[in-house]
């Protein structure tokens, strides 16, 4: 069968499109929401038209029979509008309040999850891991799977004291907004990369892979026509691999993740912040990762305990001082904690005043 | 070894090294001792002695402190010579 | 075809109240050789506990420069399936706005090409299609360009815009994020699949400070929507607020982070001191509306740690004015990219080049003065320049 | 007449010696203070006894004239005991409540200086200038005099929200705690050194002197013994004069002082502080450098109109915000303001949220 | 003798209320033709806006290799008497304490030998006389040492120790800074007058965290007394403060860094929060006393700009014992010179070694472990380095 004639640089379709009339008619002019259920809310303009959302759990990897699954409730319930978020959540756009109902009983019945709304905890910002990338350290999908079972019910029902945004990289590459979420995974080796020297001379470019080493660790060695590496220097960061694959970094016995915390995104109250490392080793344990989930409920319900209202986990933590975090999580401080990277002055404690 | 003969070769050293490098006490100290296998507790003690009659003296220069051969106009002003 | 493999280990990820990516293989395996194949690949993933994945080879379209991920199994003897497993990156709609009809059109071509899997949706923003082989793609690409989809971007290339739902469903909109960003995916359509930059380079446009897109943490211009002018207060909901139960003072007041706000029975606030950092406004949302004059920060340099750390964007520009035609947006983001494609080194993303050139050359090439919004607080080592521009004042 | 015999490594008296009965009595038995004037004090023990102490002004640079003067009302008033505090100022120690007022009414015909005690300015911490240092880019005790004229009631009599403190360095070397100040003026230069060849190569160590310069801008001439700067790289800081004279930094027409503000040392409610960049540059105008003076006076009195009471400097611009700093003082923020030196990445604003 | 140069410039500055150093030196040159010459200079030097001072050329004292900065006039011509005008160091008492009689005994030396000009005090501490010529050297060390006065440190050596006033006449003090001071000065009379480090090495000791010594910020080693235990309150004089018109609320409990404090008619501190700032005892002297066990915290690293720029000290040891005959600090502190030294290129202060180094380099050599008391927050980004002993774990 003959190909359709192909098109350049046409970009995507308008958006306009694809909105439903309620907003069409409203754009721009709403003016409240409340929130109604942990997964559900309404949108009020200042028309006084209504949209109500639901929203439900997606494990971003969707196969299309899901979708087409999706598609149709959109179609019964939504005059078929429907969105997806930004963390990769599915919203059902309903403009007739009468259809909430039958939706929410039909996406119980096919035990979809409705959540995300609130002050709890969404999806999980992830990447590809093992299900795709050569780069991974570990796999994405099932750490998300392990860890959303585990939390399950702050995302349907129970409350926080604010959103808690949690987040999974499968290498330090960190695809997802790792390095700014309140709690994070992140996958990082431990040892230095072996190098194929054969295959190195034959694929890589050396000044590049020499280039590529954010710590100078990498020489060239211009008679082999290969590379050596400084095994004081090297930070297992696994950027030469990128460069030049025949530097192997995997080392699936010693190769793990590291939990940051404290970071955020939203200008509100306090500023945007980094998230910060507060256990920096777990073996990975597919297929469950059950160690890495029970740290992260640790540090969620040690914080759900002790925040005030509206409180972040980062601005929790820096109210009562790191000090104090790992004090009351009970994790241990290590040296890997102490920062030794470009701005680790920054970090060091310049004052008398701490706690104990 | 002989306090005297170590000195001896510290002061040889100093002179082999004279405006080729600014000497910390650091470097003497360690250099002798390879040169001698004695304790650099040693070779500070010999160094020490030779400073305190003159022999060898401190210099700063650069923002940094050094060890060097007395000039004469120093000897002079400190009468170790006419 | 389906169930070539025992997966006892993933089988375990189909257990739980969460939606089971594992399953979602399994039904796509169930009609495609490569989505099972993947499963088995996985699997061994889940035994032996490291990927089996390759970079390399040079896959794409005809004309473009991305859009496609090539991907091939290191293992293609054991899974002949995922021989050729490449990544299609197609443009999502602005705040990912779909209907039902386009999607199924989406998913019928996706069936007949690939592997039936789907990420909905890639990090940076795209509708990323899951698997599929070197052969198939210029099908692919006719298929859904001539429907009206294009490819997004990746390598050195401007990659797909994105944006949060912004005034489509959203009270605290200050700027037509789904506009901006539609506008501006065209604007650089040349940018995007043909890379001639140093690296990659990303938009994400948010409609306020609460960045609903992660704009500022992961998008080398990160355009945050904010306004002028004084906050509007409705005292009648603020009462009602009061009344439903919120402790004003310790909730709102006490948490502003200026200190520009007081209450007792009405509510006030100082709005020369206020910051706009949108939580009174978050937390009221029926009692307070932001300032009447509507615009945008710019902020820009924003990335993932390698290689020099992690960096959040840096204000730029504090307040810009943007309404279509966006204009004077297009102009300065043509400005801040040639100054960047000239300075920087191969693989330097814009942040990295300004911190190494220093802020100065960066927004003198854009025309944009210094101003005190752009810092967290001034220099603190006396160690600074002067040009010769500066003598002759 | 023969020298007497000198001894080495005896250190210095033991402070033992010098200390009043009434201190050693009481010693480490404090138990409070109470500020009676600008300029006295008074703290008791726990025993009751009190120690009365008159703080006075110094230049720091004293004739043995001037400290003779001193010694003979300290024999008359405080038995002899008297000490100096880590500003340079005097303080008589009286044991003896009675001697208060003739010792204060003394001080008063002889003009000294009483103050400095409570939330006020105390005594500029400076060092050598023009009068002693080679590196000198502006003289130190001169513009002390000059500032300290000018906020004379500042030192005596009236109060500020709390103790301000100011200091001058007379070159980046900063032998003050200039980097620490709530208020202080630091030299700079702004031109590229010239650079003596000649001398260079007979006085200078050529890998010292290259070290020596922090941005790199010193490159080896081997072939002509000498060195060549990099003219875009200098940030004029002077480091290479220091090691290496000849490599002359001081352009009298060109070189100036900065003003920098908001530092802190004691971590009494927020974290000691670096002085940050107010203004970058004054032209240096001996004898009282009328524009630095009236500077120094504006900042000082928008903070004296503007803090709370106890905030520090720092504690004010921090709480209100630079932006609001530089409105209310309504200096201009140029381009020397934005740090370009090693950690600037962390001073550029990572927020939405601002003041206009 | 005096007066021989006209100085309209300076005169200038014998004028307002402020004592006047130009007095000084008119009070110097009346009998020292050297302080004249000096006063000339300086004039010149106002009229011309740039010092003439050169240094270079070795000068001090036999046996010693500091204690003596040598200077000399770049016109000597114009100003015999400062052709050489070299300032001596003295090693001032434990908190600055003299008597009449010593202080006297300092000036007539010094009248016979130098130029009457002093520094009460060098901002290292010392007690410094400034101008004399070298042949003078030795006499002066002579007539001083014999006195029991010895010279202080310059160039690559310990500096000398300085302190805060602390028990002398201080309530606030947790340590006894002047024993200290002595004490370790006393220690290292080696390291201090023969220079054998990398660079420079200052000691500071302050009482409490108020650091009235500025510790923190010119320390290479700076150590600051502090205690665990509760602050005791004393109710009655809390009432005292109160209604003698004290904001306890705004003055004291809002100011609370930690915000471990109430106040509602008695005030209570919730101590564990307690960070020991100092803030309300500071305030409130007569009512609050620190808590009863006493020591010190070490901070190492402070330094001025050149070269990486301004460095505040770093916590390393959160709480370490402090009583006579200090023998855990003494060993404490060779430890962390040795590292250095061993460590260290030319010029090179401990701080900076530490952060090229890593943190860890440093506490594994003087043996202390990692705390979160020694950061103000943990790493960011994931790059961080194992070694063979972790994994043993
Ligand atoms: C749908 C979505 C935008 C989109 O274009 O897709 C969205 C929608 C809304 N956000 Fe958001 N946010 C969305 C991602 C984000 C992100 C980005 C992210 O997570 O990567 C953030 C930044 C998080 C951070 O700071 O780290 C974000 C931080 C917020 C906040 C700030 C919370 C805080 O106090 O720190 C609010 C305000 C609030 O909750 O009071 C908010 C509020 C809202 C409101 C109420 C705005 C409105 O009036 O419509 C929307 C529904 C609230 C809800 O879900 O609880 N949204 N929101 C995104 C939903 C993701 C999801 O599936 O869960
Ligand atoms: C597909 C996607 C992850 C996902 O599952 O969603 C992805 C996948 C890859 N990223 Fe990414 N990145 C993706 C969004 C991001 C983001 C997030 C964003 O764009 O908002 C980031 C962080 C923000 C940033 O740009 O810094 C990100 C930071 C990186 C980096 C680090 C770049 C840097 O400058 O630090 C690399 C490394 C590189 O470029 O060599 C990288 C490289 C890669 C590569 C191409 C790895 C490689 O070298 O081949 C991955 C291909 C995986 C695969 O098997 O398909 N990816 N990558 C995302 C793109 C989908 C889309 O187009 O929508
Ligand atoms: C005498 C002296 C110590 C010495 O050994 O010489 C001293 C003595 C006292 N200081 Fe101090 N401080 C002295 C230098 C300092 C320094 C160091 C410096 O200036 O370089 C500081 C740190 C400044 C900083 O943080 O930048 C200092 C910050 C303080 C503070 C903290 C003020 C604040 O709230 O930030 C207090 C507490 C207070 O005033 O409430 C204090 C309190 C005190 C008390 C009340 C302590 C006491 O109970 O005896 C003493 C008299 C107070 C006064 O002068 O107002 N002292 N004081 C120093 C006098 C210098 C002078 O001549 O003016
Ligand atoms: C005399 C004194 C200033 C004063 O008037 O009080 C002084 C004077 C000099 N300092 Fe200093 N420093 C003096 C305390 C300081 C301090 C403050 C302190 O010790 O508390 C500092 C800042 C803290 C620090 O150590 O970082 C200081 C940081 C410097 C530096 C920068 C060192 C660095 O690592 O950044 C230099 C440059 C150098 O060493 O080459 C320096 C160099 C110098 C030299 C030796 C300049 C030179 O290269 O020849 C000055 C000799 C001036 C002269 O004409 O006598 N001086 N110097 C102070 C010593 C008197 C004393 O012994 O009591
Ligand atoms: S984070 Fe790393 S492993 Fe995961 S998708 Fe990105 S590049 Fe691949
Ligand atoms: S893993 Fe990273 S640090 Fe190690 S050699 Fe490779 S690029 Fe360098
Ligand atoms: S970023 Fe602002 S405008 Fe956009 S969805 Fe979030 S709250 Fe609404
Ligand atoms: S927007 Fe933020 S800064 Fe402004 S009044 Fe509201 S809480 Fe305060
Ligand atoms: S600050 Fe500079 S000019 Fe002043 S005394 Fe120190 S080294 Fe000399
Ligand atoms: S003045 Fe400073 S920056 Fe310039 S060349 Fe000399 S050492 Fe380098
Ligand atoms: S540092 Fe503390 S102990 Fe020392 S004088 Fe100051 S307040 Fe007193
Ligand atoms: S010492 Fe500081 S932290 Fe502790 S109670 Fe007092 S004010 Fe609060």
């Amino acid at each position: 069968m003959a190909l359709p004639k192909r098109q350049t640089d046409i970009g995507p379709p308008k958006y306009d499109q694809f909105i439903p009339p309620v907003i069409k008619k409203n754009y721009g002019k709403w003016k409240y929401h409340e929130v109604l259920t942990g997964g559900t809310m309404v949108h009020v303009a200042e028309s006084g038209d209504t949209l109500h959302t639901v929203r439900v759990a997606s494990p971003r990897i969707l196969s299309t029979e899901t979708i087409r699954d999706i598609c149709d409730m959109a179609e019964r319930y939504c005059e078929g509008y429907l969105r997806f978020t930004t963390r990769n959540n599915v919203e059902f756009l309903v403009s007739d309040k009468s259809k909430m109902e039958p939706l929410l009983k039909e996406l119980k019945e096919k035990k979809y999850s409705v959540g995300g709304i609130g002050p709890r905890i969404s999806n999980i910002v992830h990447t590809q891991g093992w299900v795709h990338c050569h780069s991974a350290c570990t796999d994405a999908s099932g750490m998300v799977k392990a860890i959303m079972d585990d939390v399950y019910d702050y995302f349907t029902t129970k409350e926080l004291p604010n959103k808690v945004r949690l987040a999974v990289a499968c290498c330090v590459n960190m695809c997802g907004a790792v390095h700014c979420s309140d709690i994070a995974v992140v996958a990082v080796h431990r040892k230095v990369p072996t190098i194929n020297h054969e295959l190195v001379t034959k694929v890589c470019e050396i000044p590049t892979t020499v280039a590529s080493c954010p710590t100078s660790a990498i020489r060239p060695n211009p008679k082999e026509k290969t590379v050596t590496i400084n095994e004081e220097k090297c930070m297992y960061c696994g950027n030469c691999f990128t460069v030049c694959p025949p530097i192997d970094i995997h080392k699936p016995d010693e190769d793990g993740v590291a939990i940051v915390v404290g970071g955020k995104i939203g200008s509100l109250r306090t500023s945007p912040k980094f998230s910060k490392l507060a256990i920096p080793f777990f073996y990975n344990e597919p297929p469950r990762w059950p160690k890495v989930v029970a740290a992260v409920r640790n540090i969620l319900e040690t914080y759900a305990k002790n925040a005030k209202k509206h409180e972040r986990v980062g601005e929790w933590i820096e109210r009562i001082g790191w000090e104090s975090f790992f004090k009351l999580t009970g994790i241990e401080f290590t040296f890997q904690h102490i920062d030794d990277f470009t701005f680790a002055r920054d970090t060091f404690r310049t004052s008398a005043a701490f706690k104990y | 070894m002989e306090t005297a003969e170590l000195q001896e070769k510290i002061f040889a050293y100093m002179e082999k090294m004279k405006g080729k490098k600014k000497l910390k006490e650091k470097d003497v100290i360690k250099a002798l001792a390879e040169e001698t296998t004695e304790a650099p507790d040693a070779v500070k003690k010999a160094l020490r002695g030779m400073i305190d009659v003159g022999r060898l003296m401190y210099s700063y220069g650069g923002g940094a402190s050094s060890v060097e051969i007395p000039s004469e106009e120093y000897l002079r002003e400190k009468g170790l010579i006419k | 075809m389906s169930g070539k493999y025992k997966t006892p280990l993933l089988d375990e990820l189909e257990k739980g109240p969460w939606p089971s990516f594992v399953t979602e293989i399994k039904k796509a395996a169930k009609k495609s050789p490569m989505a099972d194949d993947e499963l088995g690949q996985l699997e061994k993933s889940y035994r032996t506990k490291r990927g089996y994945w390759k970079h390399g080879g040079i896959v794409g379209v005809l004309g473009y420069g991305g859009g496609v991920i090539g991907r091939y199994s290191s293992l293609p003897e054991e899974f002949p399936g995922i021989a050729h497993f490449h990544t299609v990156r197609i443009n999502q709609t602005s705040g990912f706005f779909y209907t039902a009809e386009a999607l199924k059109m989406i998913c019928d071509i996706w069936d007949k090409y690939g592997s039936g899997l789907t990420n909905m949706h890639g990090s940076t923003g795209d509708l990323v299609l899951l698997g599929t082989t070197t052969e198939n793609l210029e099908a692919i690409f006719a298929e859904y360009s001539s429907r009206g989809w294009d490819l997004g971007g990746s390598g050195s290339a401007m990659r797909t815009p994105s944006c949060c739902v912004g005034p489509g469903r959203c009270e605290w909109s200050n700027i037509d994020t789904l506009d901006i960003t539609y506008t501006l995916t065209q604007e650089f359509q040349d940018e995007l699949h043909r890379p001639a930059f140093p690296y990659k380079f990303k938009i994400k446009t948010a409609g306020c400070a609460v960045d609903c897109v992660a704009a500022i943490a992961r998008a080398d211009l990160s355009i945050i929507g904010t306004w002028k002018g004084n906050i509007q207060i409705d005292q009648a909901e603020v009462k009602k607020y009061a009344d439903a139960g919120m402790n004003i003072q310790a909730e709102i007041v006490e948490m502003c982070p200026t200190n520009c706000m007081s209450y007792n029975g009405t509510l006030k606030i100082n709005d020369a001191e206020c910051s706009r950092c949108m939580h009174c406004i978050a937390k009221m949302t029926k009692a307070l509306r932001s300032g009447k004059e509507k615009g945008a920060t710019l902020l820009v340099g924003s990335k993932a740690p390698i290689v020099v750390g992690s960096l959040l964007s840096w204000v730029i520009v504090p307040f810009i004015k943007v309404d279509a035609p966006y204009t004077e947006l297009k102009d300065m983001i043509r400005k801040m990219i040639g100054w960047w494609d000239d300075t920087a080194k191969p693989r330097e993303r814009i942040g990295e080049v300004i911190e190494a050139e220093g802020m100065r050359s960066f927004l003198e090439a854009i025309g944009v003065p210094a101003q005190p919004q752009q810092v967290k607080e001034p220099r603190k080592d006396p160690f600074f320049f002067w040009e010769e521009s500066d003598f002759q004042k």
